[in-house]
């Protein structure tokens, strides 16, 4: 009889960078990068304003990235329209009065987890691609986004929200950074130390599996849809607080980019493998790269072109498929 | 489901639309304008994602609704929508379609409107371009002069900076008709003022943008002495200097919006100052006068018309001097708002011969 | 007669498997040669790596005692090569007619389409097979819509389609019919006379013997021996193939349990589009197998019973309750386990980590508010679990893809006992599984039935059945069609029950 | 069957009979509430505005199809188009220099997200958005401002009509029928076998990549025909005229009834998907929605429709206990 097959896993020798290490190393090199190009790109302040900027698209990604892990070509495109409304819903409510601060930040937040569980019911019982689902309820909340306001957002943050995101804190950094930060060790909390991540993770592994092992498939995806337009609900009420006042595509252009920040953190969009820090390392490198492309003097035409190329690298490091052959 | 019958039934519709088109294809075309008063007025406008876009609608609307008390008019027709090049030619069809008389239109592409412009035409509807003047010779454009709108603001920040003085632009959307209008002209402004422009960035007149884009650029050049913008933006770039603590040295060219004058209004203590030029909404009631005249049969006199655009005039500049009366007068609307003003009846009469 | 085809020395690995450790074959043309092994053995991946979808290791393939470098399906076509596979390479939305095809369209100039020679073709290709079909050749229907066996007869004519001088079937008669199995016996004798190699893989060794001349028998992933199959016996061939462990009459029996007071799960009349009115009885501590040849609705009515399937007629009872079975997550709250069939697509999260995979069935147990996890007691829990099952692994973080097999399959039965269920289901447990580890988790059966839980068993292993058994159930078209008594569980019986007796016979 | 195929995940697919269904419905309403709806001038306009959305909806299907999407046809289009204006330059003579500009950027746009998809294994919803940040600057390097003109001849041929029949109907026809006669080649036979299971047509000796890289390439082909009609339709070149037609024409493709996981459907369901979405514009206009309703209307009907055709899974769920 042979020696049976079994072995110890083989421990992989040579280490290999991990995606959150490699675009962590992308953001350093990107921030050197900008130093040698023009001087003081790398000063503290900058690095703080950059961070401030990248804030936004963090927690707008926080959301993009549970719907990603959640598999099944899992993906929101309404977070950008569902952050605008929040942020008009909330400067409306609030109208610069900090007293209307809390009713205001949880309307709007209401509203976006309204619109996500829509998401996710459309997703999960209706069957409907997620890709297009949240496509078509771009023009549904550009629709109510139109009804509510008739056209004229008005309103303002109230000086309270104001503060809490751009008032400096410790080591001069503004108070929306450690927003960020708190926001982001829940999304991490939550998508590592609690059932619903493990659920997650699961449904996006192998949906299959999950449902024989018992967990509520659907459940979890509406769950994820829900999470997902409420985070962006919450990076448009920061936005708020950052602009003051609101207009009506405050945060339309952070539709594609949330999706860019979390597979360039090393989530795959095939869902099941990732996590928020690589995305929030993510949302630094995109950030970076566009501070460096404002500062480089190449006009409009080039600077969309070298995104584009920049992209496609940072995609090819930790973006790939898997081969069809063995 | 098994594939022949489906591709039989699209089979099927293709070709039962194709009969139907072809037996009335033979009917007349659509009759459009020509008649007399009350005249049917359409409005285009292909993006509604500013509230400047809104106000220029309903400021629309409103002197409409005098012309309809007179019983010149009978019915607005509004085709406002976020929407590209080829839905605006839809929708400029679609009021083709609905027989106006004449259409305002506030376009999305400087050019690419022409092909559909002809199509108004020969069906006898007038056009009037607003806000953006378009290159069609079958269209009026009513517009202010948009190079002079820059130059306003452009030589006050070169006064500010002087001679050798450093800047930085944050400019709207690179290849956007308005926007080198308007930056062409500045450029040379601050050409022959022999300022230094170190560093130009486009914030997408989105004020985000461009408060994220005028904080990279401080990083870079802290020690610029002056920040021109366009409009949209000029709230953002202020927030940005303002949080780099660099107000008191860094002049900024303003707005004349609710927002940025609030800004303007709270910094004026500091010694803050800034301008604001108008850039008016209602220069779409300036062209519904026009297209009042026009339609009564008028024309427009020698002079007042330079081949096909009409200039209309800035209406005003808020500075230093006048803020507290601007403020005065619009402080009480929403940030959003943008202070206007347009031709009256009589000055638009003035044009006609 | 000269050699076709000589296969030395192939290895292959996937992640922690060595699914194939120096396999060697040798064969002639115009022979019927058979591949044969238990599950996990080997034959499989040898065959892949013959079609090109498998690349090996190492090891040396000569075609005509030339070295032939078979890097993709291409280069096996270019060979003469053909292979039917377990997984059908059917794409169900084309037609039948384009399934045939697929891959070396007829064509007219500039790479057009020449429907009619392939219609003429898959007509052609399928015409052998005429009788395997019911009514006309389906040649225009999108092959999805056909039946399993009509869609494997598919497949086989593709192969055939392609005028291959080795043809590969694996498993190529699982899901046919008695009827359609003979029409594909004959198109195999007609190829043999016409000098193609035939390399045929089957359970059901009556087959192997009605058809082949000679047999090549693997076993953990290396070639033990070639015999000419007229010459052997059927018990020679066993013990090639499973090897010289200890005779299960040897083993003892788990004497039958004491029954009063245990729990007991009664099903009555259970029914789905592939169940036919299935109803037994099964109590704490018993051992209840589900035999019969493979795909008779044993792994069917697991999932039944775990709520995954759709029941059209009939009801189980858990100790006199009416058991939910609507779905997964219910079945799973009333104490029900499911360790599934296909480990791979239906039983683990191969990227996530062990601990994860461990931990997902139970969780709530442990969690504050049944949402909040603290990661000592998951991690304590696992480690339970990977002590109690003997799991090796490097680290409960690393992605359970890494570990071999059996531990896989150890740590998809761990996640369920976490969760202390009272009926466990267990489809095919040891599918893949080398010795050592079969042997482990026979262990872990009978102590699961040991204290006290229901245990219904589904094995392609008969030996598993017959060591593992109180009772057996046989299965056939849906149906029980025999019910073996503890003292009638052996492997003989099985074995004449399962593979001696042709399906449709009454036994 | 396997019993778990009901608890897979499958992809929504509108069936024909439901399309069909809803441009019927869609014409009926719009000529109800339109009143010239059929006169020669409303339908040879209306189909001249249908085209470039058709044309971009059919390269759009064909790379769905092979299992992909393609988010950067928009931005081939722009480049494609203002590539071509720059040489056309208002003369008709240089029109076959510019036909052929058009079709080279556009293949050579296909090719290049081809190669990254197919070749490099990227990941396509973010592999072509990145490349259309590519495609959109380099077409605002060709073109910084708007300008370039078509000569008026071509304008005026594209709003006219041969024997009643608007010359854009058969620009639409001529897409349906270079359609079918794809659908005739072994390409796109091997696009839907790759996109409906890619190891199986992989093991059927099916070259999965070098048909992934066709299917792109084929896309960037109807990108630049999408280019051409733009053209046509606006009598001039701009930088950004194509970028909103991406996201239309995923729409367009879903609503025509193919699978966005790909091998399921067919370009004929898109054309008149991209015919319905225009068609509901037209609606909400003439049916005098208000203003501030219209994109609220305009994107619930989408949903809508888009939900009918999910109401069958929700019917074959499993019954509740």
């Amino acid at each position: 009889m042979s020696a049976p097959t079994v072995e110890a896993p083989r421990r992989v020798l040579s280490w290999r960078p991990g995606p959150v290490a490699l675009a962590g190393a992308i953001a350093v090199a990107l921030v050197i990068a900008g130093e040698l190009v023009s001087p003081g790109f790398a000063g503290y302040g900058q690095l703080v304003n950059l961070m401030r900027v990248a804030a936004f698209l963090g927690v707008i990604a926080i959301g993009q990235t549970i719907v990603i892990i959640a598999g099944g070509g899992g993906v929101d495109l309404s977070v950008g329209k569902v952050a605008t409304f929040a942020a008009i819903i909330g400067s409306r409510v609030m109208a610069g009065d900090d007293g209307d601060l809390v009713p205001a930040v949880a309307l709007a937040l209401a509203v976006a987890a309204a619109i996500g569980l829509v998401n996710g019911l459309g997703v999960t019982l209706l069957r409907i691609p997620p890709f297009v689902m949240t496509l078509g309820m771009i023009g549904v909340v550009q629709g109510l986004i139109l009804a509510y306001t008739g056209g004229q957002a008005s309103g303002r943050a109230a000086p309270a929200l104001t503060s809490l995101v751009n008032g400096r804190l410790i080591f001069d950094l503004p108070g929306l950074l450690f927003l960020w930060a708190a926001l982001g060790l829940l999304a991490v909390w939550l998508l590592r130390r609690t059932t619903f991540g493990w659920n997650l993770f699961a449904v996006g592994a192998n949906r299959t599996a999950a449902e024989l092992s018992g967990v509520r498939a659907d459940r979890t995806l509406i769950v994820a849809y829900v999470l997902s337009a409420t985070f962006a609900g919450l990076g448009g009420i920061l936005l708020l607080g950052y602009t003051e006042s609101v207009f009506l595509d405050l945060a339309d252009q952070y539709m594609l980019p949330s999706v860019a920040a979390v597979v360039i953190g090393g989530t795959m969009l095939a869902g099941g493998i990732g996590g928020y820090a690589g995305t929030a390392v993510g949302a630094i490198v995109l950030t970076v790269l566009q501070g460096l492309l404002t500062t480089l003097d190449i006009g409009g035409a080039g600077r969309t072109v070298v995104n584009g190329v920049v992209l496609l690298v940072l995609l090819s490091l930790y973006g790939r498929q898997r081969r069809l052959r063995s | 489901m098994p594939r022949p019958s489906r591709r039989w039934r699209a089979g099927a519709a293709a070709g039962v639309l194709t009969l139907i088109l072809a037996a009335c294809g033979s009917s007349d075309g659509g009759s459009g304008g020509g008649g007399g008063r009350p005249y049917t007025i359409g409005l285009s406008n292909g993006f509604v994602g500013s509230e400047w876009r809104t106000q220029m609608v309903e400021g629309l609307q409103a002197a409409f609704a005098e012309y309809q008390k007179q019983g010149a008019v009978d019915e607005l027709v509004v085709e406002s929508a976020d929407t590209d090049v080829n839905g605006q030619i839809q929708q400029i069809r679609n009021l083709i379609n609905r027989d106006v008389d004449a259409i305002i239109v506030n376009p999305n592409s400087e050019t690419a409107l022409d092909a559909v412009f002809r199509e108004a035409e020969q069906q006898g509807i007038q056009v009037f371009a607003i806000d953006q003047a378009v290159t069609s010779k079958d269209v009026t454009n009513v517009v202010i002069d948009q190079a002079e709108w820059a130059r306003i603001s452009a030589k006050w920040l070169a006064g500010q900076v002087g001679e050798g003085g450093d800047i930085v632009v944050v400019n709207g959307i690179a290849g956007h008709p308005a926007n080198e209008m308007r930056w062409n002209a500045a450029k040379q402004v601050f050409a022959d003022a022999k300022v230094n422009v170190l560093s130009v960035a486009d914030g997408n007149w989105d004020q985000a943008t461009g408060q994220q884009v005028m904080t990279n650029l401080l990083a870079t050049y802290p020690d610029v002495d002056g920040v021109w913008t366009q409009d949209g933006m000029a709230e953002g770039v202020f927030r940005a200097v303002q949080a780099a603590d660099r107000l008191k040295q860094i002049k900024i060219s303003g707005e004349a919006r609710v927002g940025f004058m609030r800004l303007w209004n709270q910094a004026r203590a500091d010694g803050f100052e800034s301008i604001g030029v108008v850039n008016p909404p209602g220069g779409a009631v300036s062209a519904l006068h026009m297209a009042v005249n026009a339609l009564d049969g008028k024309t427009f006199a020698g002079g007042k018309i330079n081949g096909n655009t009409v200039t209309i005039p800035i209406p005003y500049t808020v500075d230093q001097a006048n803020f507290e009366q601007h403020w005065g007068a619009a402080g009480g609307e929403s940030d959003a708002y943008s202070l206007d003003g347009s031709l009256t009846p009589e000055q638009a009469a003035e044009y006609f011969q | 007669m000269s050699t076709l085809l000589e296969m030395t020395g192939v290895r292959k690995r996937y992640g922690g498997v060595q699914a194939l450790d120096g396999a060697d074959l040798t064969a002639v043309g115009g022979e019927v040669h058979a591949l044969l092994g238990p599950n996990g053995s080997g034959k499989s991946t040898l065959d892949k790596t013959l079609a090109g979808t498998v690349v090996p290791d190492s090891g040396e393939i000569r075609i005509d005692g030339e070295a032939a470098r078979i890097g993709g399906p291409r280069d096996a076509h270019a060979l003469g090569v053909a292979a039917v596979h377990q997984q059908l390479s059917i794409v169900g939305d084309l037609t039948v007619t384009q399934n045939v095809v697929l891959g070396l369209e007829p064509v007219r100039r500039w790479g057009f389409l020449d429907h009619r020679a392939a219609r003429d073709r898959a007509a052609a290709a399928l015409e052998r097979f005429a009788a395997a079909f019911s009514g006309r050749l389906p040649l225009d229907r999108p092959a999805g819509t056909l039946g399993p066996g009509e869609q494997q007869i598919v497949e086989v004519a593709k192969a055939l389609a392609r005028e291959p001088r080795v043809l590969v079937l694996d498993e190529a008669t699982a899901s046919l019919h008695k009827e359609q199995v003979e029409v594909l016996f004959e198109v195999v004798r007609e190829l043999r006379a016409a000098g193609v190699l035939v390399l045929f893989t089957s359970h059901r060794l009556d087959e192997v013997f009605a058809l082949c001349d000679r047999a090549t028998v693997l076993r953990n992933g290396r070639t033990v021996g070639t015999v000419e199959l007229a010459a052997t016996g059927e018990d020679e061939l066993v013990r090639l193939m499973v090897g010289d462990l200890p005779h299960p009459a040897d083993l003892a029996v788990a004497p039958p349990p004491a029954g009063a007071g245990a729990a007991v799960l009664e099903v009555r009349g259970l029914t789905t589009d592939r169940l036919r009115d299935v109803s037994f009885t099964v109590r704490g501590g018993e051992v209840l197998g589900l035999g019969g040849l493979q795909g008779q609705g044993q792994s069917e009515l697991l999932l039944a019973l775990f709520g995954a399937a759709r029941i059209t007629a009939g009801e189980a009872l858990l100790d006199g309750e009416p058991l939910p079975l609507t779905s997964p997550a219910r079945a799973a709250r009333a104490g029900i386990a499911l360790v599934p069939g296909d480990r791979g697509r239906q039983g683990m999260f191969a990227s996530r980590p062990i601990q994860e995979n461990l931990s997902l069935a139970s969780m709530h147990r442990r969690a504050l508010g049944r949402f909040a996890l603290r990661a000592s007691s998951e991690r304590r829990a696992a480690r339970t679990m990977v002590d109690r099952l003997q799991i090796k692994l490097g680290s409960p973080a690393d992605p359970v893809s890494t570990l071999s097999g059996g531990n896989q399959q150890k740590v998809v039965i761990g996640k369920w006992l976490l969760d202390q269920p009272r009926v466990v289901l267990l489809d095919d447990p040891t599918k893949g599984v080398d010795v050592g580890a079969k042997e482990e988790i026979y262990a872990i059966v009978r102590a699961l039935a040991d204290d006290g839980a229901i245990v219904v068993l589904n094995s392609s292993d008969n030996r598993e059945l017959a060591e593992l058994s109180d009772r057996v159930l046989v299965l056939f078209e849906g149906a029980v069609a025999e019910e073996l008594a503890a003292a009638a569980v052996t492997e003989n019986r099985l074995v004449s029950s399962a593979l001696r007796l042709a399906p449709g016979e009454s036994l | 069957m396997n019993v778990l195929r009901e608890i897979r995940l499958p992809g929504v697919q509108l069936s024909g009979t439901a399309t069909v269904a809803m441009l019927v419905a869609a014409v009926v309403v719009n000529s109800a509430l339109q009143p010239n709806f059929w006169s020669a001038y409303a339908l040879t306009s209306n189909f001249a505005t249908f085209v470039p959305l058709v044309a971009i909806a059919v390269g759009q299907t064909i790379v769905v199809l092979s299992g992909g999407i393609d988010l950067s046809l928009g931005a081939q289009v722009t480049l494609s188009a203002v590539a071509a204006v720059q040489l056309l330059d208002g003369r008709l003579d240089r029109l076959p220099l510019a036909v052929a500009a058009a079709l080279g950027v556009g293949l050579a746009c296909g090719a290049l997200n081809g190669l990254v998809v197919a070749l490099l294994r990227l990941q396509p919803i973010v592999a072509t958005f990145a490349t259309s940040f590519v495609f959109s600057g380099l077409a605002l390097v060709v073109l910084p401002t708007p300008g370039g003109s078509v000569p008026i001849e071509v304008t005026t041929v594209y709003r006219d009509a041969v024997l009643g029949v608007p010359v854009a109907l058969l620009a639409i026809l001529g897409l349906a029928l270079l359609w079918w006669v794809l659908r005739r080649h072994r390409v796109l036979r091997h696009v839907y076998a790759v996109g409906g299971d890619p190891e199986a047509a992989y093991a059927s000796l099916v070259p999965v990549a070098r048909t992934r890289v066709l299917a792109y390439v084929l896309g960037g082909l109807f990108a630049a025909l999408a280019a051409l009609a733009v053209l046509a339709n606006t009598g001039s070149g701009d930088p950004f005229v194509g970028n909103e037609l991406t996201l239309a024409s995923v729409a367009a493709v879903v609503l025509g009834g193919t699978a966005l996981a790909g091998g399921r459907g067919g370009a004929g369901g898109s054309i008149l998907g991209a015919i319905v979405l225009a068609l509901v514009t037209n609606i909400v206009f003439f049916a005098d929605v208000p203003t501030t309703y219209r994109q609220l209307v305009n994107g619930a009907v989408i949903i809508l429709a888009l939900a009918l055709a999910g109401i069958p899974a929700l019917q074959k769920r499993r019954p509740a206990a």
